[in-house]
């Protein structure tokens, strides 16, 4: 069938590594490789992929999958249970060392699987063929939805009988056996990867005759590339569509333009709250205040971007009464007098995205913080320098933003106790205690009272200066039915929300 | 070129001007090289008033009236955030020139220097120091800069003495290729069998003999570290935020639509880097012209 | 204009004949107007088909000028032609379109070029330097234009050309650059050569053959010559007319023997009388008295006024025109028909030459000194040979005597200079100077030893640094020892800028805008600045004219007695070298063949090279150029890259037998009590 | 020349060792090192799981123990593996090798050539109106910063005329062909091209200009050769050292890549994976590419240094 081709763009560049041990190159997952579970689309839940149902007996600890029948891998073998098993406990594997492994913390026998008591996790067990059982150590409601989403299934029958510590970087990862709906075709580094159509899918044959996956490792290429039509998708990881280039794409009748795609991150300045000088509440408060945050959003982000005073970017996890910290100087300047700021003390202040709006930003907030005396020198870091300045303590102040997925308690790492690095000597028991209720429901209405009564400690302690919640442009050719409205529909975009859920059904314009 | 100076044909009698002197003479009767020391010394002069010329700061921003085409209050515009152009092209020159005379001189003192003793002395000397250029000329900049700074940390007196300290090479190879061309000519035989100390020898009868590739270079080089300078404050060397050069203005302006539509916004700088330069390189080649007594002086201003 | 016009049918008519080159009214000048150097001044004359005209006069006189104006080859600016027209076969060269000119030159007329070593190309082979033209002009193959580069080799005498084809310019001796620029000029076969002191560097019996071989192309190819030369001699036997020039402006033109023998012009008169006799000894050259010309000066009068003994008041408010003598003969002197009756002896002041007492202690001594040369070939520059440039030289020279080295072109008499003054590496032998052996010296000992010794090079242009003025590049040797003070250097320089004949106002000007022989006495002036012990002179008067020749060679000999100089002097012309030396050495092929007292080496040469040297001199005379019987040497021009086995001569001498081409012949004395030692490599020597 | 070659060659080894110690000592130096900058704020890592791969790498030990790992394994002709992805850094290399040396060769062959030319008919015109429109749109080539040309041809060649791709080094899956191969090649080459043919002009102007006074080049005018022969075989041949000394200074880059432009144009070159590597702290890669450049600027020397006594026969190194 005359298909047709799917160029998508995709910035990333160590595929080599594989899934186990890196966020990039995880996107070809979702049509090469599939999990037993998919989040919606829509993001409102879960949807069953190779497991075609589970359920849990017991009120969220122990969970038992139906896995799909006749699915097969692209070589032609079976599809069984003991992939699952055999996948989960690659994840875990301390040998295999990925980071990952934190997503099933909470299976049991996770633990003795780390400290080398145990070769594998107990909780894990093949039922039978086509069924799996996990089981937890205590009750997760959101187990499902929270965890397993984004964890790939792989074939035992090739990597079996590799030996763990050789999985990272093993030659599959070039040439990836799965149960997707496209099969692995070709890599090529920095180049591309060619994934063509599974007629087999279980899913349904797709529609596309192959997706070609472009490398990029710079944005501008993207967007140039966008515009001759030599991709049709951008892909959101380097930021999205720069906002300066918008106007650009807009002018193109073959592309459609999402300018404001809520991305689910909250920007912030973060603080060593273990340095003297930042350990005052009032000195953070100040720099809040000193910083006019809406005539950034409107000028340099030029409207992308919601103003957030605290950590979540979900509606429902807020509470409504927060303290909005509008721009007033004086008060920042007075804050800082009776915190006894020193102003003669210049601030080492790192950042890392180096896009000309986030650089433009921190020239502002520069300006803004110098005019009340904080004289912050900012200095722009990779991401080595950065875990470098956390790890020797040195770090002082930042301007990051961290994405926290469609789940507020994702946003756990950035201010829970001793998490590390994150959360910078933060430390409030209440707020722990708080992140760890939210999960004990998967009623929405019953979560939101934890998460609403943390917003408000975090929006009056400020650990991190939260300053707004991103915004991105994406921008697609309309050449590809189902693509764009696909995006429309989605209620946010950030890493491990999958953008490929039923690309199966996409098809080129006639 | 009729009016070719009349002083280059007098017959003076008396006392002979040193080579050098004599070129300098030359060179002041350069027309073009006039030109070149007028425009540098307009551009340093109006980097170094800035605060006198231009009515704002470089780095006050006025987030408003970001991205504003040139006019009567902003002469240049105003860059994305809502800075004055014209303001920081004053100030970011001030670096971007300093940046570009320090490194290039050390570089160039360097460079003619070890390119002179490896040309000239030749052997196990110049065995040594084309080991040492190798050297440095492998090194990874990328590298050594991340690590520079990571060790003593950013400033713009950091950055030339990288630069200047990374990019000597070339112009030791060029040197030494050169004097290796010259060393056995007769006139340099003659003037050492005069006893003409090694020194000596190098500064009047080769480095004359063979500047001109070396200016050349110099000018060109100056291009090069302004340019660089841009790279590096990426880097976290350099010029760093809010600090203007011309180098990270241009990096500034690296967007399609800045380039589309806001071409205030690069050509000031990309202009003033190339005025910088040419002039320089008029400079330069009036140099070269001074110390060429076949150059009819006076050239270049027709 | 009228003027011109006037001259120029005078000379017509002195040929008679169908003029292919006719110079009308030219003058150049360089520089800003106001300031100018009158470089020629309105030169005017007719050049016949097959005819050959020499253009002789003192140095700086105009005539590499003139010629090279000619044909389109001065540099504009600075230099200028303020008026004038060159007709050649009645088409203007000086106003032609550059394309047009292009075709004419090298195919209709061909240069050579006065300073051979910078005139060619340093990186590119000989081979192609003389084919090029041939490809160009001819359209020739390469196998064929290389077939006739290398015949014309062979004729300048250049040996082994196959190999020295492929060689670079660095790789020849003065005189063979020299020849190989003969070669270039000629291999195109053109209708006018020009050549500008095409034989300065040659000893006489290649230049000989060189003249011999111009000569027969003339007449096979109806070749018509300008022959620019300060070697009266040399001219008397083979042109047809010569045209004497002084200060930018042709003084007197006459066919060649009225030249010599109806001599109307005073100028003219001094340059004969300045030419050492063979036969007189001891007396002291005559130069012309007096300075040089000031060219600065527009040319309103006569230029020669000042230096002359006629002069009268209308010389030197009007200046003279060509005027017609008879039969051919112009003169251009308000006074010519009264110098007619002036004799030329009258006014040779006679002055005895005064005697260097030479000592009998050694100086320098040499011992068997070899220099060989490295031929390599490839990318990886691999040694496939080498030439024997010196090949076991043992000489020594006394303090305080003239040493004179002479032989045939090539024959590494530079080299061996060269490596006495430590700029060549000897392959093999020793050099001992005031008793220190210097071979292999390195650093601080040369440097003591370059505070004695001083060379004069035989390449003036290369050997001057072009970006430094002449007073610099003269005062260098001061400065670089220390000595005085910058105002008395000044003072030293501008001593010895009037020494060797060379205006103040040169001082400040750079050695591209100097004339060969001004070029040639900057080099004699640095050397001699610093007061050496001993100075290796290497044909340091070769591109002189015999007035300023007479004038240095007195220089060279007061200084001798003043200051007890030694010289090592390097020449072809036997007649100076007889007149100067004190002792001489004739090299042969990388040896020395014959060492001993002037006198004794002259009057009973031994070996039966020197003989066939002496042979060749020619005479200022024309007609006594027939008269002299000349030993021709045969055989082939020996190769320093294979020299022969024995005695290196064997193969083109007279009276060789078996030995000398198996046993080496050692040097042995058979001078006498009278003559002192004379040592000669022959084993036949004393025979009779 | 040959022992002279020889000596540099032995010679080489001392230096290249040098290189690499000091090379090593400075990557080392950098902030980070690989472990830490694969920690991303999407997966972070454990102290322990820090420590677990720190020991994996080796980073947990010494430096100069890192070094002599290194090196042993250089001395078995092995370049290691990468910290990233571990698979063999000759093979990475190998693998980029043939498309930096396609752009970097046609860049650099084209600035050489176009560079030259029009640096000889500058200084032919000295001081004329042509003279003036090269020196000028030279000096306005090399103030324009390699990223911004490279935006420039691509907002003009791809966006607007879209005669030309504006990124990558061939349609992405489709089998290879040289024309469409040569279409993604025009804009980078040209890129690169642009400011080194401004640099080369510059040289070959300077150079020529003294070349012009030469007697030799009188000579070569009074045996009526044509302007053409005169300019590039008397005048060009004695230019050309300082321009193989600038092109031998540039061979490196024909191995080594242009990072800016390889990322620019997503060119899959060496460019492009050092500074991956350098990003990663992939101190294995970092090694093999400036072992590497190492070699290749030796190479480059010993080239320039042939080429100077071929070009020019009064050169001698002894
Ligand atoms: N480029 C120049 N600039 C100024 N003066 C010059 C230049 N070239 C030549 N002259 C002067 O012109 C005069 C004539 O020079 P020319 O070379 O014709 O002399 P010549 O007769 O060939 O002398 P010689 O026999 O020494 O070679 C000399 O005084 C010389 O100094
Ligand atoms: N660098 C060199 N490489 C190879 N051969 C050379 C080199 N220099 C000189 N020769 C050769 O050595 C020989 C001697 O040269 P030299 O210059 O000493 O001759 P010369 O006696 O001074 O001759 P002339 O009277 O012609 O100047 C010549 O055959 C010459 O070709
Ligand atoms: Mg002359
Ligand atoms: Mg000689």
């Amino acid at each position: 069938a005359d298909g047709g081709t799917f160029r998508s763009a995709m910035r990333t560049g160590c595929i080599e590594m594989g899934t186990l041990h890196t966020t990039c190159g995880h996107r070809l997952d979702e049509t090469v490789l599939q999990g037993l579970v998919h989040i919606k689309w829509t993001g409102d839940g879960v949807q069953p992929m190779l497991a075609e149902s589970w359920k849990t007996p017991d009120g969220g600890k122990t969970y038992i999958f139906n896995l799909r029948h006749g699915v097969k891998w692209h070589d032609g073998t079976p599809f069984t249970a003991k992939d699952v098993v055999f996948s989960l406990n690659l994840y875990a594997n301390p040998k295999v060392g990925s980071p990952w492994a934190q997503k099933l913390g909470a299976v049991a026998g996770y633990k003795a699987f780390q400290d080398g008591s145990a070769s594998s996790l107990a909780g894990v067990k093949a039922l039978d063929d086509l069924t799996v059982q996990i089981e937890l150590d205590s009750a997760k409601p959101l187990w499902v939805e929270l965890q397993l989403i984004a964890i790939s299934i792989f074939p035992e029958h090739i990597l079996g009988n590799v030996a763990p510590a050789d999985i990272k970087g093993n030659a599959f990862w070039v040439n990836r056996v799965g149960t997707g709906p496209f099969i692995w075709k070709k890599y090529e580094s920095d180049q591309y990867v060619e994934v063509d159509r599974n007629p087999d899918y279980f899913l349904g044959a797709p529609k596309l005759d192959r997706i070609i996956y472009q490398i990029y490792k710079d944005v501008p290429p993207i967007i140039a590339a966008l515009e001759t039509q030599e991709v049709d998708a951008m892909s959101y990881e380097g930021g999205g569509v720069p906002i300066s280039e918008l106007p650009r794409l807009q002018k193109l009748d073959y592309l459609t333009v999402l300018p404001k795609f809520s991305a689910g991150l909250p920007t912030y300045l973060q603080f060593n709250l273990e340095n003297k000088r930042f350990a005052d509440v009032r000195v953070r408060q100040a720099m809040l205040y000193a910083i006019d945050r809406k005539a950034i959003i409107e000028t340099v982000k030029q409207g992308a971007g919601e103003l957030l005073n605290t950590l979540f970017p979900q509606d429902w996890a807020r509470a409504k009464d927060l303290e909005p910290y509008d721009y007033n100087p004086d008060k920042a300047k007075q804050l800082l007098t009776d915190a006894g700021w020193d102003a003669s003390q210049p601030v080492d202040f790192i950042y890392y995205y180096s896009d000309q709006m986030n650089v433009d930003t921190v020239t502002a907030i520069q300006s803004y913080l110098a005019a009340v005396g904080v004289n912050i020198q900012p200095r722009l870091l990779d991401p080595a320098a950065i875990n470098q300045v956390y790890a020797d303590g040195s770090f002082q102040m930042g301007f990051f933003a961290n994405g926290m997925g469609l789940d507020p308690s994702l946003g756990s790492p950035l201010v829970v106790c001793g998490a590390k690095p994150l959360a910078m000597g933060y430390c409030n028991p209440k707020v722990d205690e708080l992140f760890n209720k939210g999960l004990e429901s998967n009623d929405r209405a019953v979560r939101a009272v934890s998460y609403q009564e943390a917003s408000r400690i975090l929006n009056q302690e400020l650990p991190k200066a939260w300053l707004w919640n991103e915004v991105r442009p994406l921008a697609f050719n309309n050449r590809i039915v189902g693509l764009a409205q696909h995006f429309k529909e989605q209620p946010l975009v950030i890493f491990n929300h999958p953008v490929y859920n039923e690309v199966e059904k996409w098809e080129v314009a006639k | 070129m009729t009016d070719a100076t009349a002083a280059d044909m007098t017959i003076a009698v008396g006392a002979s001007r040193g080579l050098w002197g004599e070129a300098a003479r030359r060179f002041l009767q350069h027309r073009l090289a006039t030109l070149g020391l007028i425009m540098l010394a307009t551009i340093v002069l109006a980097c170094v008033l800035a605060p006198l010329i231009a009515h704002y700061g470089p780095n006050d921003i006025d987030l408003r009236g970001r991205n504003q085409p040139p006019g009567g209050v902003h002469w240049l515009g105003t860059d994305g955030t809502g800075r004055d152009i014209f303001a920081r092209i004053l100030y970011g020159g001030r670096i971007s020139l300093t940046v570009g005379f320090v490194a290039v001189a050390i570089s160039a003192a360097i460079g003619i220097f070890i390119g002179c003793v490896a040309g000239y002395f030749g052997g196990k000397v110049d065995l040594v120091l084309m080991g040492l250029i190798d050297m440095v000329l492998t090194f990874p900049r990328l590298v050594i800069i991340i690590a520079f700074v990571a060790v003593v940390g950013p400033s713009i007196f950091n950055t030339m003495v990288v630069i200047g300290l990374l990019s000597w090479p070339s112009i030791a190879r060029l040197t030494r290729g050169e004097i290796l061309a010259l060393r056995n000519q007769e006139f340099i035989l003659a003037a050492r069998s005069l006893g003409t100390s090694p020194s000596a020898i190098i500064l009047e009868h080769i480095l004359p003999n063979v500047l001109s590739p070396i200016l050349v270079a110099i000018t060109l080089d100056v291009a090069t570290v302004i340019l660089f300078e841009a790279s590096l404050s990426f880097l976290g060397l350099g010029a760093q935020a809010p600090a203007a050069s011309w180098g990270n203005m241009l990096r500034d302006a690296r967007t399609l639509s800045i380039l589309e539509s806001q071409p205030w916004m690069w050509i000031p700088p990309g202009a003033m880097i190339a005025m910088a330069v040419l002039s320089i390189n008029f400079v330069g080649d009036g140099l070269r012209d001074a110390l060429d007594p076949q150059h009819i002086m006076g050239g270049g201003g027709k | 204009m009228g003027a011109d016009a006037l001259a120029v049918e005078r000379t017509a008519e002195g040929t008679g004949q169908q003029s292919v080159l006719s110079v009308q009214g030219l003058s150049v000048e360089f520089g800003p107007q106001g300031s100018a150097v009158y470089a020629v001044n309105d030169v005017s004359f007719e050049l016949a088909e097959g005819e050959s005209l020499a253009i002789v006069g003192e140095s700086g006189s105009g005539k590499s000028v003139t010629v090279q104006t000619l044909m389109g080859l001065i540099r504009k600016p600075p230099g200028r032609v303020t008026s004038g027209r060159a007709l050649f076969r009645g088409r203007d060269l000086l106003a032609m379109p550059d394309s047009e000119l292009r075709q004419i030159r090298g195919r209709d007329i061909a240069m050579i070029f006065q300073d051979p070593i910078s005139s060619l190309n340093p990186v590119l082979t000989i081979g192609l330097q003389l084919t090029e033209a041939l490809r160009e002009h001819q359209g020739l193959s390469e196998a064929e234009a290389e077939r006739q580069a290398l015949d014309m080799l062979d004729l300048v005498g250049i040996a082994n050309g196959p190999q020295r084809m492929r060689a670079f310019p660095h790789q020849f001796s003065g005189g063979q650059l020299q020849r190989i620029g003969i070669a270039m000029a000629l291999v195109c076969k053109p209708s006018i050569l020009i050549a500008d002191e095409p034989t300065t560097a040659l000893d006489v019996t290649i230049q000989a053959q060189i003249v011999e071989l111009v000569g027969r192309l003339q007449k096979q190819l109806g070749m018509a010559i300008i022959w620019i030369s300060h070697d009266l001699s040399l001219v008397a036997g083979f042109v047809d007319r010569v045209a004497v020039m002084y200060a930018g402006s042709i003084v007197e033109s006459a066919p060649v023997d009225a030249l010599f023998s109806a001599t109307t012009h005073p100028y003219t008169i001094g340059l004969l009388n300045s030419i050492p006799s063979l036969t007189a000894d001891n007396t002291r050259l005559v130069p012309i008295k007096g300075a040089p010309p000031n060219v600065t000066l527009p040319p309103t009068f006569c230029a020669f006024a000042p230096r002359c003994h006629f002069a009268e008041a209308r010389c030197r408010e009007a200046k003279p025109l060509l005027e017609a003598v008879g039969g051919g003969h112009t003169t251009a002197c308000w006074r010519w028909r009264e110098v007619d009756h002036l004799s030329r002896s009258t006014t040779t002041a006679q002055s005895v030459k005064p005697v260097g007492a030479a000592g009998q202690e050694a100086l320098l001594t040499v011992t068997d000194l070899k220099v060989h040369f490295p031929i390599r070939r490839g990318v990886l520059r691999r040694q496939v040979g080498a030439v024997h440039a010196v090949d076991g030289v043992s000489f020594e020279v006394l303090r305080g005597e003239t040493l004179a080295l002479v032989g045939e072109s090539g024959c590494g008499k530079s080299t061996t200079g060269r490596a006495v003054l430590g700029l060549e590496q000897p392959s093999a032998g020793r050099i001992v100077f005031e008793g220190k052996d210097y071979a292999g010296a390195t650093g601080e000992e040369l440097k003591l030893r370059r505070r004695d010794m001083q060379m004069v090079f035989q390449n003036p242009f290369g050997s001057l640094n072009p970006r430094m003025t002449v007073g610099r590049i003269i005062g260098e040797g001061l400065r670089a020892q220390k000595i005085g003070t910058r105002a008395t250097r000044d003072i030293r320089v501008s001593e010895l800028l009037a020494l060797v004949g060379l205006r103040e106002a040169l001082r400040n000007r750079y050695p591209f805008e100097l004339s060969g022989g001004q070029r040639q006495r900057v080099g004699i002036a640095r050397a001699i600045a610093t007061n050496p012990k001993f100075i290796i002179a290497d044909e340091p008067i070769s591109a002189l004219d015999v007035s300023i020749q007479a004038q240095i060679v007195n220089l060279l000999d007061d200084l001798k007695t003043r200051l007890g100089l030694t010289y090592l002097f390097v020449g072809h012309d036997l007649s100076m070298i007889r007149y100067l030396s004190d002792r001489v050495a004739v090299m042969y092929l990388g040896r020395i063949v014959e060492i001993g007292a002037t006198a004794a080496v002259f009057g009973t040469p031994l070996h039966p090279y020197t003989r066939a040297l002496l042979s060749a001199i020619p005479v200022p005379d024309p007609k006594a150029g027939g008269t002299r019987r000349r030993i021709v040497l045969g055989g082939g021009v020996p190769d320093p890259s294979k020299p022969p086995s024995g005695c290196h001569f064997h193969p083109r001498c007279p009276k060789a037998t078996d030995i000398c081409g198996k046993v080496d012949p050692q040097p042995r004395d058979l001078g006498s009590i009278a003559s002192g030692r004379h040592l000669v490599a022959c084993h036949h020597a004393g025979e009779a | 020349m040959l022992s002279y070659l020889l000596r540099k060659l032995l010679f080489s080894i001392p230096v290249l060792f040098g290189v690499t110690v000091i090379v090593f000592a400075i990557a080392h130096a950098m902030p980070g090192d690989a472990v830490l900058a694969m920690i991303t704020a999407e997966a972070p890592s454990s102290e322990e799981l820090i420590a677990m791969r720190r020991g994996e790498l080796g980073l947990d030990q010494p430096v100069y123990i890192q070094y002599l790992n290194w090196i042993g394994q250089i001395l078995h002709g092995n370049l290691g593996r990468s910290f990233v992805n571990g698979r063999s850094v000759g093979d990475i290399i190998a693998e980029r090798l043939p498309m930096t040396l396609e752009l970097m060769g046609v860049a650099l062959l084209a600035a050489f050539i176009i560079g030259t030319t029009l640096g000889v008919i500058s200084a032919l015109r000295q001081y004329k109106f042509t003279d003036y429109s090269l020196t000028l749109s030279g000096f306005v080539g090399v103030s324009i910063p390699d990223f911004f040309m490279g935006l420039l041809l691509v907002y003009v060649f791809a966006l607007e005329l879209r005669w030309l791709p504006s990124s990558g080094i061939s349609t992405a899956g489709d089998s290879f062909s040289l024309l469409d191969n040569l279409k993604h090649l025009i804009l980078p080459a040209a890129a690169l091209a642009l400011f080194r043919a401004a640099i080369f002009m510059r040289y070959a102007r300077a150079g020529m200009l003294e070349v012009l006074n030469q007697s030799y080049m009188r000579t070569a005018k009074a045996k009526g050769l044509r302007p053409s022969t005169i300019t590039l075989r008397h005048g060009l041949r004695n230019v050309l050292i300082p321009l193989v000394t600038v092109f031998g200074l540039a061979l490196p880059t024909l191995f080594g890549g242009s990072v800016v432009i390889e990322t620019i144009f997503q060119w899959p070159g060496i460019g492009l994976m050092f500074i991956d590597s350098v990003v990663n702290r992939d101190s294995p890669v970092i090694m093999g590419y400036v072992l590497i450049t190492a070699i290749i600027v030796m190479l480059a020397n010993l080239a320039t240094d042939l080429a100077y006594s071929v070009l020019d026969p009064r050169v001698s190194y002894d």
